[in-house]
This record gives structure tokens, sequence and C-alpha cells, in this order.
């Protein structure tokens, strides 16, 4: 039965994995086609020409910091709320942003901002995406947060008044170190969604803030190249080495 | 009694009114108008977007979402349940099996609907070496279709599914298994009989972050489907975009919406796992 | 504190500013690698340039009137609805110096006929990209042919589909008459077994490979392809085509009118053309710039089909409401089929 | 002298439910006060009460004569030791006892080491939480309550987390510590041989009401309420007057000074230093005896006498 199983996961981790591996292991081939011709670093040496891409590539760094970075901040703060005390109408407002289709939120979005465009002189750009990415991940910060909150004695806070802290010293000192982990786990998610989002990205991106995703899928659309398994691969690598790197530092 | 918690609570919730309910307000409101010659919208205030939906072309296209978002959760279930039940067993090593699993998650959707464009192709991978290897002539239509657009949802929702799974099974009792096997039940009883109803919560908080994300896909069907299906999802886009018919636009939206709702509600009142 | 400048700094980070800038929202693959930063040497200033990949997609964006935007390049079909929405600043002749490269033909373009609003940049048509192995279709009504089956591909735009089908019954692409329309839909629907995919520029690499044998396709995309393999060979279909071209045009919005103006007028440079023109394989709207290019590409039918062959060429023009409507369900029809 | 903490006609209302009701009691200063009663009569509610966790909804709470009522838990000048300890798992055992001391200095340092030593936890300052065992778990909380120099400890059932064996030595532990820091201490327990034996004052609790209060032995031996004689210890109950196990007498023979009660044995259980046996009356009551291991041998069935002095009998109200 357990080995069963194991041959199992087996298979399912490959049918995860291979996919991306065999994309990386593609993009070191001096051809473009399928055929291997011989190892070669044409293709990341073509994206790094790019400049359009590169830019696009610091884009998605800015927007998923940034996003990350208040979407995170808001999302434990209401998580610590929530715990506190269930609010009927913030979950449903989470509720509702955790089940809106991807392409419905964008719309909306689009929709409201060009509603308030009539009123105000702001004009799309990188704000009104960093604002869009903090919305969609808001819910999953919470999600992550409060889930990591629930497995705290709420005794402790307790303690830490009882021992002369008031609330926001019982916060500081003694909760949010210990959602630490959670926090976390929740900005990583944040990074992630943000850097990999493109259908609400694209229907509320400007000036100045086309991202990673748009020119994938813009060079996606125009046939598969190799450049674009390049840039995919050194996604991968770069987003595991940063995750690797934030576990050492979690752990440290 | 807790004045924090107000102050806590502000931020998200002006938040989530400003950029959660207002902008569905506003695609309410759009829903409610014409739209104008060239695009656009005009007056005057109408529901005729909302009698437009029942059109049957409509509703077939819906129950085609359905069809591919259900088959597509009950592949991850399938694929997901061992899996999850394997990382939830494996005991000292779990954190690296769970790394594996989120590891493919951190990858950019779009990579990955892309590895198996570069995949499913002619050309691709698959056809080459079936055909090296003598076993086809000439290469399978692998990709745009149905099949390819099943394939690549579940690829990009599978750790939606074990992870919620992997939570439940967690912490469902060993010795509940091995109580069961102690009573005589047979590995595959035990396990259709106590594993699956316990694992219940898992499987709807699973299935319901599967179900919807798929219901609404566009990205999918239009990349791996070669434009031959159309979802909800392509049909909402199509008309902010192509048509230029915002309102209807609006109107499907919200249909779709208030029906991701209900079943959310429903399945809440189930009482499946809260997420929050 | 230094997490808080960082916060802080972050939304200045997206707007460095110095030297004055153009915000130029162009089609993928519309210039020369050269053009844009020629023009920001000369002029000493800032371009920032972004690309679409569909023309609703740069409409959905600019239809705010705050998107941020300058210059945008519309297909003719949407310079009337862009006008008449209010998105368009006139053009000022004075500053177009560069106008008279214009072909006579694209001087008084059906869609904006004193050029009031737009200025012509490159113009092509729809036919038939197909591999040189098999017997090439004479026109669309070849696509329905059992012999493609699994082989074909047709564009992922309704205009097309349906104006490939409209002139296969012999009527314009623009029809708005609801039966010719719906007798066009049922002959898409008719086709669609046949076909691999409604695909746009993607079917390139895959005409290159051979998995694909003959696509509905913009000729210039087509000759991108053609520049890849010599597999493959154009034909422009028997019973008539679309033509369209896109066009730059300002939007109202702009803040830098003056600036726009003197980079349309750049565009319309001669030698400017001619580079754009080599590096997209687009047929140029620029006479001069023409009488320049290559015997190449000049002479290319693909590119600049003869005067017989451009004749049966047909201008998409902007649909009324109710043919666009009705336009778009007929699409959905199909494509739910 | 005046009393560190009283309660006056607190009362503490739930939606649907009565937690405590009209509570007064008074604890005087360096005692060891035990609020003892079942699970759910309220106890744990008074102690959240006392520590400002909750808002009583009728009555007030008087610390040194001050009352307290508006005060936040931060503010008052009492502490206390959770059920579980609810000792931060991020901080070390210094780190825990520590978190009330607010500045570091030099006296705080003198402090901190004072309460290690006190406690018995030298050479474990920096241990992690989890790397203790129970019992230092348990002195880490009272070190770290203790460190804010409260008037007045609570603790919170401060020995059910640990395993029977160990309870019984960290009990006399507790008691000479209180002895020792002069601190008073108001515990919450359900165990009734533990208030019993540690406690100055013992308040017995049942529904949110507060039955009696007295020293351990007053109450235990005159009980004024059935309930608090039940709770305290087992009673027989026979013809309306109780009387505790070790008080009935048991004898084959008929006793030929007093009343007695004949009965058949039903079962005995035999308990190391004692034997209890289970007698039934003609009126069916199953009475309890307790007897010496070596006072003669009762078999199931055997005819025998029950009698007691009447000084034993234990006189309650209802």
């Amino acid at each position: 039965m357990s080995r069963l199983l194991g041959v199992y996961a087996a298979a399912v981790y490959a049918f995860l994995h291979l996919p991306l591996i065999i994309l990386g292991v593609f993009s070191f081939n001096a051809s473009r086609f399928t055929v291997w011709e011989g190892f070669s670093l044409r293709w990341y040496r073509a994206a790094l020409e790019n400049p359009q891409l590169l830019e696009a590539c610091w884009n998605s760094l800015l927007v998923a910091a940034a996003a990350t970075l208040l979407a995170t901040a808001l999302g434990t703060l209401c998580a610590y709320g929530l715990w506190k005390r269930r609010s009927a109408p913030i979950e449903a407002g989470l509720y509702v942003s955790l089940v809106t289709p991807e392409v419905v939120m964008g719309i909306s979005l689009l929709a409201f901002y060009q509603w308030l465009f009539r009123y105000f002189d702001v004009r799309l750009g990188m704000h009104t995406v960093v604002l869009a990415h903090v919305t969609f991940c808001l819910a999953y910060v919470v999600l992550v947060v409060l889930a990591r909150l629930r497995t705290l004695e709420p005794a402790l806070e307790e303690a830490a008044m009882d021992l002369g802290a008031t609330e926001w010293q019982a916060f500081r000192r003694v909760t949010l170190p210990l959602a630490g982990p959670g926090i976390a786990a929740a900005a990583l998610l944040c990074f992630a969604l943000s850097f990999d989002d493109y259908v609400i990205t694209s229907l509320v991106a400007g000036v100045d803030s086309e991202t990673l995703p748009m020119v994938i899928y813009a060079m996606a659309r125009r046939g598969v190249s190799p450049v674009v398994n390049a840039v995919s691969t050194a996604i991968v690598f770069g987003l595991g080495v940063f995750i690797l790197l934030a576990e050492r530092l979690r752990r440290a | 009694m807790s004045r924090l918690r107000s102050w806590f609570l502000a931020p998200a919730g002006l938040w989530i009114a400003f950029f959660v309910a207002a902008p569905l307000g506003v695609v309410a409101a759009y829903s409610l108008l014409t739209r104008g010659t060239y695009g656009g919208l005009s007056e005057p205030w109408t529901l005729e977007n909302y009698l437009r939906l029942a059109d049957p072309l409509y509703l077939k296209i819906l129950a085609r979402s359905f069809w591919i978002a259900g088959l597509t959760t009950l592949l991850c279930l399938i694929l997901g349940f061992p899996l999850a039940l394997f990382l939830a067993r494996s005991g000292e090593r779990k954190h690296l099996y769970l790394a594996l699993v989120i590891l493919p998650f951190w990858t950019s959707y779009l990579v990955r609907t892309y590895a198996w464009m570069f995949l499913l192709r002619d050309t691709g991978l698959v056809n080459t070496l079936l055909i090296e290897a003598g076993w086809l002539e000439r290469p399978l239509a692998l990709l745009y279709n149905d099949g390819a657009v099943i394939l690549g949802l579940v690829h990009g929702h599978l750790p939606y599914m074990v992870l919620p799974l992997f939570a439940t099974l967690e912490r469902l009792d060993r010795s509940l298994v091995e109580a069961a096997g102690d009573l005589g039940a047979p590995p595959r009883e035990t396990f259709f009989r106590v594993v699956v109803p316990l694992a219940r919560p898992g499987i709807a908080a699973g299935s319901l972050l599967v179900f919807i994300p798929c219901l609404g896909a566009f990205l999918t069907p239009d990349l791996l489907g070669g434009g031959k299906t159309v979802m909800i999802g392509n049909l909402i886009q199509n008309q902010f975009t192509a048509a230029r018919d915002w309102p209807f636009g609006a109107a499907a939206s919200l249909a779709l919406m208030v029906l991701v709702m209900l079943m959310l509600g429903l399945l809440l009142r189930r009482g499946g796992e809260r997420f929050l | 504190m230094r997490r808080r400048e960082f916060v802080v700094a972050l939304p200045g980070l997206a707007c460095r500013s110095g030297r004055p800038r153009l915000n130029v929202f162009n089609w993928s693959d519309y210039v020369a690698p050269e053009t844009v930063p020629a023009f920001e040497a000369e002029f000493g200033v800032r371009v920032r340039y972004g690309t679409y990949e569909s023309g609703e997609e740069m409409l959905a964006k600019v239809l705010s009137g705050n998107s941020g935007w300058d210059v945008v390049f519309p297909s003719n079909s949407l310079v009337e609805p862009m006008r008449e929405q209010g998105l368009l600043a006139p053009l000022r002749h004075a500053w177009l110096p560069n106008l008279d490269n214009l072909e006579e033909g694209f001087r008084r373009p059906p869609w904006d006929p004193k050029l009031d609003w737009c200025v012509p940049y490159m113009w092509g048509g729809t036919g038939i990209a197909c591999r040189r192995e098999v017997t090439p279709p004479a026109g669309w009504a070849s696509l329905w042919e059992e012999r493609w089956r699994g082989r074909l591909t047709m564009l992922d735009d309704p205009a097309e589909v349906l104006g490939a089908c409209l002139k296969k019954l012999g009527w314009s692409v623009n029809s708005t008459d609801p039966v010719e329309l719906r007798r066009a839909g049922e002959e898409a629907r008719a086709q669609k077994p046949l076909l691999r995919a409604y695909v746009n520029a993607e079917v390139r690499d895959q005409l290159v490979a051979g998995d694909v044998l003959a696509a509905q396709l913009w000729a210039t995309t087509a000759l991108q392809a053609m520049e890849e393999t010599a597999e493959l060979a154009f034909v422009w279909p028997a019973e008539g085509f679309p033509l369209y071209a896109d066009n730059a045009v300002i939007l109202r919005e702009s803040g830098r009118v003056e600036l726009a103006h003197r980079f349309i007028d750049y565009l319309l440079r001669p030698d400017v053309a001619v580079a754009v023109v080599k590096a997209t394989k687009t047929a140029t709207v620029n006479a001069k710039a023409k009488a320049l290019l290559p015997e190449r590409l000049r002479l290319n039918p693909v590119l600049y089909p003869p005067a017989e062959v451009l004749r049966r060429g047909e201008w998409f023009t902007a649909l009324p409401a109710a043919a666009q409507r009705l336009r778009d369900r007929i699409w959905t029809e199909i494509r739910a089929a | 002298m005046e009393p560190v903490l009283e309660l006056r006609q607190v009362s503490k209302y739930y939606p649907g439910h009565e937690a405590v009701k009209e509570l007064s009691f008074a604890v005087p200063r360096g005692a060891l006060f035990s609020l003892v009663g079942p699970s759910g009569c309220g106890k744990t509610t008074t102690l959240r009460l006392v520590a400002g966790f909750e808002q009583p909804t009728a009555g007030d709470i008087y610390l040194n004569g001050v009352r307290i009522n508006s005060l936040k838990p931060h503010q008052r000048n009492v502490s206390t030791v959770f059920q579980n300890y609810a000792l931060f798992p991020h901080l070390t055992v210094r780190g825990n006892i520590e978190f009330g001391l607010r500045r570091r200095t030099a006296e705080a340092e003198r402090r901190l080491r004072e309460l290690i030593e006190l406690v018995c936890l030298e050479g474990k300052e920096n241990r992690r939480i989890w790397e203790i065992s129970g019992g230092e778990r348990q002195r880490v909380a009272l070190a770290r309550s203790l460190a804010v120099a409260p008037e007045v400890l609570l603790l919170d059932e401060p020995l059910s987390a640990l395993d029977p064996k160990l309870r019984k030595q960290v009990r006399s532990e507790l008691r000479s510590l209180q002895r020792r820091v002069g601190v008073t201490f108001v515990l919450v327990t359900h165990d009734q041989e533990e208030a019993l034996s540690i406690s100055d004052l013992i308040g017995v609790m049942n529904e949110g009401r507060l039955e009696q209060v007295g020293e351990p032995r007053e109450v235990y031996e005159r009980p004024r309420t059935r309930f608090v004689a039940s709770f305290l210890g087992t009673v027989n109950w026979i013809n309306g007057v109780g009387i505790r196990p070790e008080a009935t007498r048991i004898s084959r023979d008929r006793p030929p000074q007093a009343a007695s009660i004949p009965a058949t044995v039903r079962e005995t259980v035999f308990l190391g230093n004692c034997i209890h046996v289970e007698a039934e009356t003609g009126g069916g009551h199953v009475v309890v005896a307790e007897v010496g291991a070596q006072d003669g041998r009762f078999e199931r069935g055997d005819r025998v006498y029950l009698w007691w002095e009447p000084a034993d009998e234990l006189r309650v109200s209802e």
C-alpha cells in the first residue's frame, strides 16, 4: 500500500516537474527547434540584450515588492483583528475577493479606475498595478496569517498584558514574533502571486508598467521562442534562490 | 473592548470597501447601461444585458465551463489525494516533499502553460520522441483541443488541491486509521470509510480552490485551446475587448460572481471548512 | 527608518524624470530596433514605448481618456469609433511637413479623407500562407477542402474569419446584413472541424516547421515566415480580401501634442520608414520610402501586391452597433460550436 | 487587617448564561486562598474578572481598598499563572521571566537573578521553553508572574498540567514558595484535596455562587451545605445526617453503647493504607466505611452493623 503510494507520488511529481525541467534543459539548446544541437547560452544572451525584457523584469520586481509589503502589512493587521473577534462584513469582503475570477476582478478594477479618473487626474501605471495586486493578495495574506494565529494560545496575549504590557505592546512583543513564520509565508506567497499575475495586470497596466508576464505572454503569442525558455528558466531559478535565501534568513 | 482591533481592521476594511466593493459597484452600474454606437457606455438604463444572458448559447458556454472546470477538479483530486496522503505520511522528509509540490506553484503560470505548448506542439518533445522511437509516423495533434486545456489547468492548479488536503490529512489522527485496520477493515475499506470521510473538509476546500479559478480561466483555453474552446472567462474578456460591449461583459461578470458566491455559500452551509 | 524611506521612494521610482518624454503605444514588432533610440537622441527626449497585441486591447486601455499614452496606432476601422468617443486630438498639418511623403491614396483615405485625426503608418492585407509541398489554394473557398484537416488555421479575430467567409460567399467583408452575416457564420462553423486552431502570429513558427500546411494570415506575418524558409508561399485569394491600415493618432489626453507631432513626422521620414519596412516586413504608406526600398522588397507581391490584385482588396470599416453585436454573437457561436 | 483583595456582589452574565452570581469575599494579605468547585462553576471566570480580562456585569472589585473595575489588565497590580502557563514560546526562560521587568537596569538584573534562584532554574536561563520539563515550566511561569511584584498572584489550576506523581511534590513546593515570598495567592482548582492541603482559606463555588468560605478544616468538618460537604469528600447520607467514611464505624457484632444500623457487605476496596467497605442497609442505601488495613477482614455478604459518634455528624443547612 505505502509502496504503491510512493510510486504514485513519484509519478505525480514527475507530472508537476518534468515540463519545467525540459523547458529548462532546452533553454540551453543551440538550436531553436526541439532537436538537441549542443549546449549554448545564446538564448540567455538574447534575453539579456532585450531592453524591453529587462525593464519588464525590473518593473515586476518593483511591483511585487511594493504589493508584498503593503498586502502583508494590511493583511497581517486584518488577520489579527479577525483573530480577536470575527467581523462579518470584512470576512464577506475577503471571501468575495478570494473567489472573484481573475478576469472579473481585473475588469472591475479597470472600470473602477476609469470611473475614478473622471474626477481625479490619475493615470494607469505602476501604482494602479500595485493597488490591484494588493487587492488580490490581501485575502491570501489574511488566510495564511490567520491560520498561523489560530495555532497560538489566546492566553499568551493575556499573559503579556497581565505582566504590564499594553494591548499594542502585547501584539508587538508576543503575537507578532510568534506569527512571524505565517507572515513570512504570506509574504512569499504574495510575492509569487504578484510576480506571476498576467490577467489582472494586463488590464490595469498603463505607461511604464509593463511586467514580465506581459512580455512573456506577448512573446508566447508570437510563437514558441527559446528566448522565452531562457527567461522562464531564469525566473524559476531566481525565485528558487530567493526562496532558499528567505528560508535561510528565517531559520538563522 | 479592544480599540486596537478596530484600528487594525480599519485599513483592510477600507481597502476592501474601496478596491473590492466599489469596483464591483461600478461594474454593477455598467451592467445596467447600454452599449454606445461604437462601444463605450450610454444611457438608457436597462436590464436587457441580463436578459441576453439567458440565451441558450451563453448557457451552453456556462455548461461547458462547468464541465471543464469540474473535470479538472476531479482530475486534481485523483492526482492530488494520494499525493497528499503520501505527504502526510512521509514523516521526517515532509517539508522537502511539500516544498517540491509548492515549487512549480512559484513558477509563473504563464511559463507553465508555455511549457505545455513547448511539449505538445507537433514538433514538440512528445511528438519528436514518439516519432523517433518509431511508434508514430505522423505527429499527433496534442495541442489545441479540450484535452490540452484540461491538462494545462490540472497542472496549473494541482497545488491548490494538494495543500488543503495535506493540511486535513496531516491532522487526521493516524490511530484512527490503525483502529479501523484493527477492527478488521481491509486497507481499501479503511481508505473509503475512514480516511475519505474524515478528509472531507480538505476535499471541499481544495475542490473550491481549483474549481473557481478554472471556471473563470481564460488564458489556458486561449493558449492551449487554440481559440476553439470558449469558456465564460473568454466570453467576458471578449466583451471588454473585441466586442466592445462593456455593459454585457459587466452583466456576465456579475452573473458569474453571483453563481460562484452561491456555490461558496452552499459549501460553507454544508459544513465545509471555513477558510477564514 | 530605512524601511520607511524605501516605501516612500517606491512610487517615486516609477516616474524617474528629467528630459521631456513621450509615451508611444504601438503594435508589437512594428518599428525597427533603432527607430526609437534614434528619435530620442535627435530630439533629446525620452520615449516610453509600449506594445500591444490587439487593437481592442489598446482601445480598452485608452477608453478612460487617462491612460497616459500620447501616440497610439489604431487600425483604420477603429479610427472612427475613437474619434466618435472624443479620444483623439486634431492634427496640425503645420507640424507634419513630411505628410507630403505619403502615397497618393493614403492622403485621402476613406476613413479620414482630410487626415484631420490620423496619419496612416503601415498597411497590409489578409491572405493565405501555405506550404509549397501542397497545391496552393486558389481562394478562400479552397480552405473548406478536406485535405487540410487538422493542419489549417484561421485568425483568432471575428472580423477576419467572418470576412473570409463573406468573401467566399461573394459579399463585402463589411456586410451589415444579418442574413449575410448568419450565412457567413454557418460557413465558418462548417469549416471549424477542419481547423487546428484560431491563432494569430503564433502560427508563424508552425508554418515554418511544417506543422501547419495553410493558414489565413496577414501578409506581413507571412512574409516574416517566408524570410525563414523557402518552403512557404502566399496567396491573395481570388474572391477578394480585406485590407487594413494602421494609423498614428494623438490622444486628446496627451499633454505633449507638439512632441507627438514631431514623432509622427519623424516616422514619415523616408529613411526612417525604410528601416521600419526592412525590419518588420510590412508595407509602408510612404511613397518616397517605397522608392528607396531594395527591389527584393519593393517588387515583392506579398508586400506590395500588383494593382490588378489590389483591386480585389476591400478596406475594413467600423460596423454599426447592431451589426457589431450580431457579428460578436456569431463569433461566439462559432467558437462554442 | 484590611484585606488585600475584596469582591463585593460581583456578577458576570454572558448572553444566556450567568457565570458568576453576586460573589463576595475578601482575601487577607499574605494568605493562600483557594477557590474550589466543579468545572463550570465560575471559578476561572472569577479569576479573569480579578485579572481584568473580563469586566463584571455588576459589583465591585477592590485591590488594597481601591476599586479596580475599570482598570485594564496591564494597569492592575495582579498577575496570573495560566493553566497551561502561557509561556512565550519565542523567548527563552530568561526572556520569559524578564518580560514584565520593563527596564534593563542593574536593579532589574538583580531581581532576575533572585527569581531564577528562587525557583531553582540556575543554568537553564537560556533554554527554550520546549526544552524544559513540565515542572520547570510551572516554575518559570511563577517566576515570570512574581517578577512584576504583584499584590496578588492568581493561579489557574496550576497543577493540572503536571502528571499526578509530580503533583504532590510541586504542591508542597508551591506552598513553601508562597510562605517565602509572602505574596497573596489566589488559586483556582477543581481538586478538593489540593485545596484542603495547601490553603489558608477555601472558598467553595457552585453554579456561580460562593457556598462557603473558611479554613480548610472548618469547611471540611462543618460544611454549611450539602454540596460543600459532598464536594470536599465522600459523605454517607443516612436518615438526613451526613457521616464521613472515616467516621463511620463498622463491626460484625452489634455495638453495645450506641444505636446502630444492620447492613450487608456488598464490596470491599483495598486502597493500600486503608480499606473501603461498601455496605447496603435495609433501606437500600449504600454506605462506605473506612477501616484500617489491619482491622479485621470483611467479605462480601457478611452481615455487619454500622454506627458513629454523634459529634461526627455533619450538620448542613439543607
